[in-house]
């Protein structure tokens, strides 16, 4: 009865080919011109046919938003969910749904102002989940407020004299939250995002991509110091699994331990072997978490791509185990036996 | 000790109602479960309301810590725990401060006399100890040293005082068991199972009760034996059962009828965890349970997996609702499965969570913004949780919807015989995902369209994984049809009123009249009411007055005969566990004069309020 | 060109209503904006309906993205942007295409003829050029090159082309204006003030006003040119003001007549996020303004600031209700005042967030677990909400409960021009905070109760920091009287009737009957339907008809006279945006059959419709 | 107007002494016996008279659970919310407050689980709260339900298989999510409940502390491996500021860095000079983060004692000088002239 989903779902075998204009649907997309939106949908439109998947077994999840608009443009099933929402709806998906290759869009508003506590149990759990948060540093859908990324002191409608809170690190609360899969990328570079979020459709369990977004109405420039391509650079320093972490033109600066975390230097002071060596893999968070720190915000050497990417089960899996296991150790449940287990009598 | 059932020497009666009361500590839950489970086999039909203490343990000894369990056992199909108990177990002085008010005059008082010491009596709020003076003298008073007779009876075995003392409720079971000629074997049997590996307790607990039982064969407790007799019942299999198994296993059996896999995301919350705790266990039936982080994240994951082609469930209790709604909002829009069981409890807030009530029905009918109508449907005992769990389910798969089932903590934790029903007996519920396209577009390309109607107005739920049919949809008003999203605003019209006409259109039995024929005054009620209503109405019935009453399982849509039965009757009642709201739902759609019945303290009603109230409203 | 606001020329009509259509990039709303500032500054009367585009930019020419501004325009008192505009002016084809429908048969149509090129027809969706073909006939068609013809004007300035196009809107305004005999100053002032230190943008903007007052001076448009003669108005200060600034003003308001600080916590939410920025803006009222992290958060914050002593406001839309309703019971439990603003929209779930609707009454009213009564006030029109406002803080801190505001997105963004009161005749809100003991213990020791009540069966209230009377309160029901925690069944009984009783006694004032005395059918509104409502029962009572109208402002608890006024008429009518939610309160509490006549297609009624209505309702 | 409240507070001037029944309440407290809320409870009432406060300016916010009744037993201005509110109420009244002490007190459910967002969000800001999350690893009011704090595996009656999900570690997510004040301590230790108190009461901002409890009924002993009095020695590492991190009957052992982190070292193998000097001051939190991930459980070392504790603006004051400064400048506000603020004409 309850075995299996009596859905058509697909055969196995081989997903047919797509190319890009499979993936798109025949809504017309939405965004302000010049929204750095496009260029993740573009990342995603150009990643998927290459990773060989089915549409119909690909699903978009996302709560409310500009970036939350993103699920309609997909020619793949979508739901465009409530404000902060997406990841508890998407965790009901998962569990019951491990045959599909879910992924969760929103923004900073979305998934660290109301829908913070939903990621962070996403994250903790583990639950098999490409979660992209498209960080503009404001509240876009909305005419332009202040988020929980925003840099302190910002002006804003809602903030006339400067919004006085600091803001949330999405790549430390991440590690905070225990997350195995965290990185970031910006919408300045398609292949790099194109690359992150491939790392992050091949991890099991939840993968956490922070994605620098500029919205050129309500924030415009916001991540530029660090994303123009003149300046990426110096200021970008991408993290590369087993690699030293070195950056600049010449590749002349690096990161390098210091007491209590990690530093920029100048390869010329420290020679080479002081150069730290990334490793993703590491079980211990920490340096992934000292990392997270190099930059306060977009406008100092800021680390994009993989910090994390550690094994851990995922929560659907272990869940569905247990069902497998029972049903396997006492048999499929019978309902009629179910009523009678309880002390019975007869009249 | 014999096991007759109905010794020679005993009277008879038609009913007894019994309390158990006593300290948190002393396992009066227990003893009252043992002694129903014990007259279910006899075969007697009965009604149990448990009563906890408020949810932290309070001081041993203290009022606040009293837990006290009632049962009926009757020789006939009764309908309620009871109005006043016939006989109170007072374990300690504190459960006969709180209790004995409830009481029969008349009715026989059984107190644990060694707990009625100094320090016991303080904590009461007693300032002499009442078994002395003449307090207690207009009722059958047995005072027996129940504890020093079980550390007594249990020294030889080698028990230690202390644990000894743990057995004393076992005495006052073998003691009650005696009085109402109960059987002993299945308790001993039960003893056996519950504590098996632990012998000393075994024991200790077999040995009490044979004391208590053996006290009331010595002691001249001057106590007439007393048996009820069987109750005629149809024949079948019984089980005890309770509202909240019986919900759970509801729940299991849609998800077998529909052959869907369930899906139940929850946070615990009193008085509806227990469904949780039992959900857990069945997974054998591919049952999956997700203890949420909140009720947002229980309702969303529930939605989700609904999406997956499962059928979602969430469980909860009033402030659980409140926190899910801007989600069941969505459901209402997306037009999913979904179904929301509410364990009603005392509000407003926290309120009172151990107590029962039942005034979340507007809430469910209209705690939403914008017009979201969904179907609310409710149980009327502990056993018809488990049809009405089914039928939750039956109109969510069926018309794709979240549907409202109200339940509160009377069911919850009161139980009572449940016939059980034959498993091929139960309707099939059948679910169809859409596995084709459904639409031609102008180009005379065929596409799938999520929100093309059938003739019920219901929309094709396609779940992802299905080859072909990708589709889009979410909260924003979306074109009927294509399901795209639509700012017109003459579409927008369409879609509110089209929600609006699917719900109402739901299909549900009508409303069945029973009592007097050309009754004067309707009694209508729902949910948990139904028992004290039923026999409330059967009395004032049977004493010769022209009363009926109608009981509403299905709250949003009414059934279509009922608004016919209301202007049959001059006088129509509504009692509630709330100020009146099923009440003002029947004025403002029938405007019919309904006369709301309010009772918010926390407690059922009872059969004698209803009986008053009715005779009341005959007398106008 | 002269500044005479009454040209000789000119003919006078009593009224107008004119709809700015074209691009989200087209400036529109500033348009509309400055037409009427120009009207109000003249002294007409006037009411206005802006319409955004639904919130994501739409692509450039697209259906879409069409933005427009409705106002009417009339020398005498008026109360809605009016039922179908006189003239239309289309900046590009899609404004023609989705608005053409809408203006009166014969009207004037004014269009940019630049903007109909081959690439904006067919993203508008027309396959030949309307301004060739014949479907226009039934208009007064004016067809001006505005984008070239500013082009034009500016190119002398130095003012890019591109740049230039970008003053095309004041083009409009000033054919327009030409038309409708506006005064021109206050628009050149107004351009210096808005774009100071842009002196480019100056220029182009005054140059483009001037051609277009020039076309229509010059152009043989065949358009007489018009007047609508000031409004007799009450003498005073006026500005124009929309329903959010008012309302946030009212709140200021309220904190300096209560002498208590006020405090928002808000989270951004379309149509009410505009409360949040404005009230941003007066830190020199001593208001903090707080932009929490969710709505939960937001309504908690508030809940903490009035406990401290504060005026606690929440401002957000139906689905921020939705989420904040457990902490909104939580503030019934606790008996704190709070003002809970909802500006209405579009539902349900995200629905149509730019959309109006009024379907959240019965949330308000209900959509919360277990008894959970609190005051419910709407406003009627954009200045209205000034006074609302007060009126709901006065409610809450007179009588230490949350009250619920209604207003909509239609209030919300509509003007009117507000005859601005004089400060000191506002009421004061009297509030007293408690600083003694007030009750005597078993001991005779003197003690602060929070729950002892006064004649009003209102609490008093000791914020922290107030010495000794330091004390506990919670969301688990109380003991009247002390507030200890209290699980006492009648105690609890009592408690939801006192709850419900200190609301219902709440002191609102009567309702005033308007129209015919003997009339026949009575149309009863609340909310944004006044306007309307009032104008289609001018039209039918000045018909001769009898007819009459209430308006409630209080919703919660109902004047004393309703029940009593609804008894008087025949035919109750209950225009509202939703499915019939007033009415079904009217027809539970008065027994009376009360018809709704529902409207909910994002758009306000009209005075037409109200007519029609009202017409037929008398016709049955 | 409006500048100040006229609620009657205290007048200025030193507080009366108090001894500890002055912060009892007459309310019978009903933890179960045994439980470790008690201590909490006396730790707090022997320190408020030290700290010289007075009882009308003290408050007690909290949420629901066993933990969340604490309120009603202190003899001071107290409220008992809703389940995981607590710090959104709490901010509110900081805000408009700020001459109160407030303290927040709940479960790991109320604030971790359902109040995970209110919680973290309070950190970021830096709300000044004196947070206390009384761990005890269960929902102690709901009867036994595994907790976010419950260790993998937990076999609870909503997890009869085992609870599959990994735990949050507070201290990991406090430090992510921004706090300026992090600590932990446990219930079997008066002492150094205490002084763990007075340290977040005398920190200026949010100080959350993270507090070990035995639930005796659903969860007795889970953290007995280290809390018992035998065990301390041995599984106890206190941080104290300034101080070279070692622990052991003999202090024998101690904490040293590494590569990426933190580890557990014997003096006898690597030297007194290798063990690292507590710094609670340090900017960067990366120490404070590995040192949180030292222990993955309350079953070896776990370091307890204040793991960060540095100076960032309070948000209340952030928000309250704005108003100031406004007010300074451009005067008090004029409603009369606000209404006058658009333009105007006259009839
Ligand atoms: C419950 C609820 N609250 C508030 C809103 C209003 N709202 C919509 S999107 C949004 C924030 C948008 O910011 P972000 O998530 O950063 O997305 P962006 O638009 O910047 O991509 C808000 C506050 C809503 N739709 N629902
Ligand atoms: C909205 C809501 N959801 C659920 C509950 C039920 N509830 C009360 S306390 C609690 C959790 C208790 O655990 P914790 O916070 O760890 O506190 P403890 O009892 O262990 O001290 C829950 C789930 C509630 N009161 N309100
Ligand atoms: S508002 Fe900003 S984020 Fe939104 S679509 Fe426009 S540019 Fe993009
Ligand atoms: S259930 Fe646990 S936490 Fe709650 S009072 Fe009892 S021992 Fe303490
Ligand atoms: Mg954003
Ligand atoms: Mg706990």
């Amino acid at each position: 009865m309850t075995d299996a989903l009596n859905v058509a779902t697909t055969d196995v075998g081989e997903a047919p080919e797509t190319s890009r204009s499979d993936w798109q649907s025949d809504q017309e997309v939405r965004w302000c011109p010049g929204c750095g939106d496009y260029s993740v949908l573009t990342a995603i439109q150009l990643l998927l046919p290459e990773l060989g998947v089915r549409r119909e077994n690909t699903v978009f999840i996302s709560g409310i938003g500009c970036a939350a608009r993103f699920p309609y443009y997909m020619d793949t099933y979508g739901v465009h969910t409530i404000h902060g929402r997406s990841p508890a709806f998407a965790t009901g998906l998962a569990m019951a749904r491990p045959d599909l290759d879910i992924w969760v869009i929103g923004g900073d508003g979305d998934m660290l102002s109301i829908g913070g506590n939903h990621l962070i149990h996403a994250l903790r759990r583990n639950i098999n989940l490409n979660i992209l948060l498209i960080n503009n540093q404001i509240y876009g859908l909305t005419k332009g407020q202040y988020s929980p990324t925003s840099e302190t002191g910002k002006v804003t409608k809602s903030s006339p004299m400067g919004a006085t809170p600091r803001p949330f690190n999405p790549v430390s609360v991440a590690l905070g939250a225990e997350a195995s899969f965290v990185a970031r990328t910006h919408d300045m570079d398609r292949k790099h995002m194109q690359e992150t979020f491939r790392r992050a459709y091949l991890h099991d369990g939840a993968a956490f991509v922070e994605v620098y977004q500029n919205c050129n109405v309500f924030n415009d420039g916001a991540f530029g110091a660090i994303t123009k391509k003149d300046a990426r650079d110096d200021m970008l320093i991408d993290l590369i699994h087993g690699e030293p972490i070195r950056f600049g033109t010449e590749g002349e600066r690096g990161v390098a331990r210091r007491e209590g975390g990690v530093q920029i230097v100048d390869l010329a002071d420290v020679g080479e072997d002081a150069i730290l060596v990334h490793d993703e893999l590491l079980t211990d968070p920490s340096t992934a978490f000292s990392l997270s720190r190099l930059a306060e915000g977009p406008h100092t050497p800021t680390p994009i791509g993989v910090f994390r990417a550690c094994k851990r089960d995922e929560y659907g899996r272990a869940v569905a185990d247990q069902i497998a296991n029972v049903t396997a150790s006492r048999g499929k449940g019978d309902l009629s036996a179910l009523l009678r287990s309880l002390p019975t009598w007869e009249v | 000790m014999t096991d007759t059932a109905a010794p020679p020497d005993a009277v008879s009666v038609d009913k007894v109602i019994i309390r158990f009361a006593g300290d948190s500590g002393d396992g009066m839950q227990l003893t009252g479960d043992r002694f129903t489970s014990a007259s279910a086999l006899f075969g007697n039909d009965l009604a149990t309301l448990p009563e906890y203490p408020a949810e932290i343990r309070a001081p041993a000894g203290s009022l606040a810590g009293v837990s006290a369990f009632q049962v009926q056992v009757s020789d006939h199909d009764i309908m309620t725990p009871g109005d006043a108990p016939d006989v109170l177990v007072a374990m300690n002085p504190a459960a006969l401060k709180s209790d004995l008010h409830m009481l029969v005059p008349g009715g026989t008082l059984i107190v644990n006399a060694d707990a009625f010491d100094e320090r016991n009596l303080v904590k009461a709020g007693y300032e002499t100890n009442p078994l002395d003076g003449s307090d207690l003298d207009g009722y059958m008073l047995i005072t027996a040293p129940m504890t020093s007779l079980t550390k007594e009876v249990c020294k030889d075995l080698g028990v230690k005082p202390r644990d000894a003392e743990r057995s004393k409720n076992f005495f006052a079971l073998g003691l009650v068991s005696w009085m109402y000629s109960r059987p002993t074997e299945p308790t001993m049997e039960w003893i056996d199972t519950k504590f098996a590996g632990r012998d000393l307790i075994i024991a200790a607990n077999k040995a009490a009760y044979r004391a208590g039982h053996a006290f009331g064969e010595t002691a001249e407790i001057g106590h007439q034996r007393v048996v009820v007799p069987a109750a005629p019942q149809q024949p079948g299999t019984y089980t005890n059962i309770n509202g909240n198994t019986a919900l759970a296993w509801g729940l299991v059996a849609a998800g077998e009828l529909s052959g869907l896999p369930v899906f139940l995301g929850s946070y615990p919350i009193t008085p509806a965890t227990d469904i949780l705790h039992e959900l857990s266990k069945h997974k054998s039936f591919g049952v999956t349970t997700f203890q949420a982080e909140d009720e947002i994240a229980a309702v969303g994951s529930a939605l989700g997996a609904s999406y997956g082609g499962y059928l979602g469930v969430t469980t909860t209790s009033g402030p659980g609702v409140a926190l899910k709604s801007e989600t069941i909002s969505l459901a209402v829009s997306l037009e999913l499965p979904l179904v929301i069981v509410d364990i009603q409890r005392g509000g407003p807030s926290t309120g009172l969570p151990t107590k029962t009530e039942a005034a979340d029905l507007l809430m469910a009918m209209y705690g939403r913004h914008g017009e979201a109508p969904l179907p609310v449907v409710a149980a009327c005992t502990p056993a018809d949780c488990f049809d009405v769990a089914i039928e939750a389910a039956r109109i969510a798969l069926t018309y794709h919807t979240p549907v409202i089932l109200l339940s509160d903590g009377y069911l919850a934790n009161g139980s009572e015989p449940w016939r059980l029903p034959e498993v091929d007996s139960l309707a099939p519920i059948p679910v169809e995902f859409a596995t084709e396209f459904n639409h031609t577009n102008a180009d005379g390309e065929p596409e799938y369209w999520p929100f093309l109607r059938d003739e019920n107005l219901v929309r094709p739920l396609a779940p992802p994984g299905t080859p072909g049919l990708m589709h889009r949809i979410g909260g924003i008003e979306k074109q009927d049809g294509s399901g795209n999203v639509s700012y017109d605003t003459e579409n927008h019209g369409h879609m509110v009123a089209v929600r609006a006409e699917r719900i109402s259109q739901i299909e549900v039995p009508d409303v069945e009249v029973i009592g007097h024929p050309e009754a004067d005054v309707l009694v209508v009620g729902w949910g948990s009411t139904w028992g004290a209503i039923t026999g409330g109405v059967r009395r004032v019935v049977n004493a010769g007055h022209k009363v009926a009453q109608v009981h509403l399982t299905h709250l949003n849509p009414f059934p279509k005969n009922l608004g016919e039965v209301l202007a049959r009757h001059k006088t129509v009642l509504v009692p509630e566990m709330n100020l009146g709201q099923l009440a003002k739902m029947i004025r403002a759609e029938y405007l019919v004069d309904a006369q709301a019945i309010g009772k918010v303290t926390g407690q059922p009603f009872t059969a004698g309020e209803i009986e008053q109230v009715t005779l009341g409203a005959l007398d106008d």
